[in-house]
This record gives structure tokens, C-alpha cells and sequence, in this order.
């Protein structure tokens, strides 16, 4: 099956100078996504506090996708990180709204206002 | 040439589409483009074409993974119709189909790890398509109907 | 529900896909999109989709108007499969099929008015596919099979 | 049917102030195309002698669509005008070249090349 998730992971100082960690997905976001997805976010430094997802270069994202996102938000939202989101299509972002997940990570319109817009 | 004996000549519904596709996840994007052409041909808005495709896309993957329980060698089927400007989509398996409702993710409770992460897919093809309804006929099988207007604004 | 008794339980070979489609033009858009979408869950390489795409838009359209004569009630059934790396298209209709020989379109003489500007549908096929074959089988109809190899460099 | 043909004109100066009509087609270039295109060519003013064909917007092109484009790249042959073309993808590009219809408009990779290489 082609279009396997691939995420690329970087580390960003802000304007501001506070570290970010940024996930870059890649490909289709869906049930067999898993390990690719998980294993990035897991693989961030400890004490990874600032997190943004980009959604920018997805091509497909699917309900069993989004569970996935939400198991990454959960594990998250239990060590207080704070995850920024952007590079959703309209579509997608309405998507996240109707599921709720907007209530655990903020969706920017773009990279700089995800960045800027940490505390 | 032997002929597919599915084939048939006649059709019962003027621009009537039909699809068959594998139990294999990964072919409702198939789905997703064939009635996104559809649909785009016939004049639906393009905010609601994307509202069709996700819809159709978790259509399919039920039907894949739940009604043929992904044994590849059962089809899934997909029939477009419009009818009176509503665009109808079947997606047809070959399972027993659905007996308890569809509930709305509860997201707090997903998120304490009280609810399954998953269980999305019936809410969210209910919350995009004008209409939608799950009707079931073992043996025979069982189907997701979704229907969309052409001329309602998007949900 | 009254099932589909064209919907078969078991298919014939895996990642069989097919599709049916009214003979109407314009719906020719739907196969190329269907193909397109089964050529990349494949592998293809985009710019072979796009060759894959030219050529069955090009052979549903000869199916529509030669093979059904436009009449809008007869099918035109696509079947997507793939085998040893090789994706196979066939395109059925309910015609009496091909005679003569492809011939390519001499430019010239469609400036000068001396041969139909029309004339290039059967050309582009060939030129843009690894295999095509013809083949006509009345009463029960015909079919044009293109295969495109998954591992051949664009053409 | 959807995306019907349509065909915007527009009078242009080129930079060597050469007066130039440009053809901007919107949508699919099919068999019902023929009376869009045509009646667009057929409709610029008399002694038109430099032309550009902007395909940019064109959504889906199929081989009726190309036939359509030879009758006007004919008339347009006859009366020797000079017609240049752009905005083709490279598929179309290729698809054109295989046709034969490259050696009566030659394509240009952008709007501003196509205008500037009139003699
Ligand atoms: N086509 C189907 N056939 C049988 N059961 C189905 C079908 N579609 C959905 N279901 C049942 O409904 C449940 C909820 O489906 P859904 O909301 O799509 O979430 P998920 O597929 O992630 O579990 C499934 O877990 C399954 O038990
Ligand atoms: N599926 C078909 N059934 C019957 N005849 C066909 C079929 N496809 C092509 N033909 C014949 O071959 C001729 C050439 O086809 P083609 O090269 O596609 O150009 P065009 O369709 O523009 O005439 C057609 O005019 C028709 O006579």
C-alpha cells in the first residue's frame, strides 16, 4: 500500500527563544499509522513541553487516523505538554471540530502563528 | 472475450455508477475519488464534495473491516444514483450490519482513556450527509445509505 | 434490501476492482479517476498515472460512442487489475468492436483539411500504454485492454 | 454536465508594444467545447495577427478537445497568424507533441515567455 505515514521531527527556538518540537507528517494518516506516528512523538526529548503537529503535506486522514492523534493528545494532555496544530484543510479542520479535538489541540492557520502563539 | 456475467446490459437508473472493490483497507480511497467525480460531474459545491469523501471513505471502511471483516476476496460494493438533485451513495457488504445506535464521541472521556479512541466513523458520516441510514438483510448483506443534496450548504 | 444479484460474493482475483458507468460523455471522468486512484494505491509513478488516465478517458469515450452509441441506458464497465506488476484496464462495451488498424494522426493533412481533425483516441492509447489489444467478440461485446508495467520508465 | 467550457479574451500589449489577443480557457476542452472555442477565436477582431493560448485553467482535455484545437490552429495556419500556446502540464505537453500540433503552436513554459517571443 503506498502513501505510508513518514514523520519527519525537528526542534525549533521561537522568536521568543522557548523550544518547540515539531512533528512533520507525511503520506496518509491511518489505522496503520500507529507506530510511525507514536514512535515520533514518544521519541521527543524528555521534558518536550511545546509540541506543533504539521498537517501540511497530508494526503488522506481517516477516523482510525484521528484515533491515533487522539492517543498522542491524551498521552500529552497528561504531562501538561502544549500542542499546536496547523496545515489542516478547511474540511479537515471542521472534521476536528464535530470530533472535539479542538478542545486539546489549538489549530493555526499556518507555521509562524503556531510557533508565536505559545505562552 | 468471456464476459463478465455481471455485466449487464441494461441499467435500471439513468447515470447509475457502480463500483466493486476488495475488503482490503486502502481501497476506499478508491471510493473516495470515484464519487468525488461523481459528484463533481453532477455540480455538487466542492466544500461538500469533501464532506461526501470522508463520509464514503468511512462507508467503506466499516464495510471492509467490519461487515467483510477484511477477508479480500469479498467485495464491497458502491452505487451512485441521483435522484431528484439528492445524490444517493450505497455501499454495500456482505456482513449482518448494525444493531445498536450511533453515539457522539464524548472526547473528555476519550481523552481519560474511559472511552476507545476509536468509534468516530458512524458519527461522522451522520454529522457530514443530509441523510444517512444503515440497513441491514442477512444473509444477503447490508448497506450504509448516504444521501447529499446538491443544493443545501455545507453542515 | 433487495441485493444487487450482480454483486458476487467472490471475486475472481485479488485487487480485482471494477466499475460500471452509464455511456454518457463526460462520465468518462469517473474511470480515469478510478484508475487513477487504483494506479497510485499501486505505486505507479504520477507521471505514468497521468498516461494511464489519458488512455482510459480515451477508451471509455470510444466505448460510449462507438461501442454504446451514446445510448445512455448501456453500461460501460471498467475492470482494474494487477498482476506480476503489471496493471491491466479493461474497457467493455456492447458493440461489435474494431476492424481496422490504428493509424497515427498525420498533422499535416488535418491542417490542410484533408483528414478528419478527429482520429487520435486509439493513437494516444497505444502511444501512452506498455500493451493494448482490441478485441471484439459479438454479440456479447467488446473490449480494449491496456496494460502499463508498475516498474517502466515514462514512455 | 459540469465545467463547461468557457473562454475569457483579452487584448494585450506586448513589450515591444506588439498587440497581441490572448485565449484563456476555463474548465474541461471536450467535444461540447467546440462552439466556446471556436466562436471565442472566430469573434477577435479582424486582422488579429498574434495570438496566445492560455491553458492554464483547463481542468481536463481529451482528444475531441484536441480536434477542436486543430480547426482553429487551421484557420489560423491560413491566415497565417502566429499562435503560441501555454499553461499545458507536462503530460499535456507530451500529449501534444505526440499529435503533432507542437510543429503549429509552439508551447511556452509561462504567459510572459509565450508574449515575449513574437517576432
Ligand atoms: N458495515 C458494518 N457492519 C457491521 N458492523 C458495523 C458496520 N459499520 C459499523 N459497525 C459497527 O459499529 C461500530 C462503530 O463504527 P464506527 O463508528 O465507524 O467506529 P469504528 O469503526 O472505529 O469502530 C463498529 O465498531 C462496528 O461494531
Ligand atoms: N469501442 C469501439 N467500438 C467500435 N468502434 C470503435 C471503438 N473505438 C474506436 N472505434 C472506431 O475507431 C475509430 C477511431 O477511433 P479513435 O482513434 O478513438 O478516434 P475517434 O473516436 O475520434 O474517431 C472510431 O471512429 C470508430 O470507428
Amino acid at each position: 500500500m503506498q502513501s505510508e505515514t513518514s514523520v519527519k521531527v525537528e526542534q525549533l527556538k521561537t522568536a521568543a527563544a522557548a523550544q518547540v518540537a515539531v512533528l512533520r507528517f507525511h503520506g496518509d494518516i491511518t489505522s496503520t499509522s500507529k507506530a510511525a506516528v507514536l514512535d515520533a512523538y514518544r521519541g521527543l526529548p524528555a521534558g518536550t513541553g511545546r509540541i506543533v503537529l504539521d498537517f501540511s503535506k497530508v494526503d488522506y486522514l481517516n477516523s482510525s487516523g484521528i484515533a491515533i492523534l487522539i492517543q498522542l493528545l491524551m498521552e500529552g494532555h497528561k504531562t501538561s505538554q502544549s500542542i499546536h496544530s496547523f496545515g489542516l484543510s478547511a474540511h479537515f479542520q471542521k472534521v476536528f471540530a464535530m470530533v472535539g479535538i479542538t478542545k486539546y489541540t489549538h489549530l493555526y492557520p499556518d507555521e509562524p502563528t503556531a510557533l508565536a502563539s505559545f505562552a | 472475450m468471456k464476459t463478465d456475467k455481471s455485466l449487464s446490459v441494461e441499467q435500471r437508473k439513468e447515470q447509475r455508477v457502480e463500483l466493486r472493490l476488495p475488503s482490503k483497507l486502502g481501497f476506499e480511497k478508491i471510493a473516495m475519488q470515484t464519487a468525488a467525480s461523481y459528484a463533481a460531474i453532477l455540480g455538487l459545491a466542492p466544500d461538500r464534495v469533501e464532506d461526501l469523501k470522508t463520509a464514503v471513505a468511512e462507508a467503506c471502511i466499516n464495510a471492509i473491516e467490519h461487515g467483510n471483516h477484511g477477508d479480500e476476496k469479498v467485495v464491497v460494493g458502491v452505487i451512485l444514483t441521483i435522484d431528484h438533485r439528492r445524490l444517493e451513495v450505497k455501499v454495500l457488504d456482505h456482513g449482518s450490519g448494525i444493531t445498536h445506535a450511533v453515539l457522539p464521541p464524548d472526547i473528555d472521556k476519550k481523552m481519560l482513556g474511559e472511552e476507545d479512541p476509536r468509534g468516530m466513523g458512524m458519527f461522522l458520516i451522520e454529522a457530514l450527509v443530509d441523510e444517512v441510514e444503515w440497513v441491514s438483510n442477512p444473509p444477503e448483506g447490508s448497506y450504509a445509505r448516504l444521501v447529499i443534496y446538491l443544493d443545501r450548504e455545507k453542515r
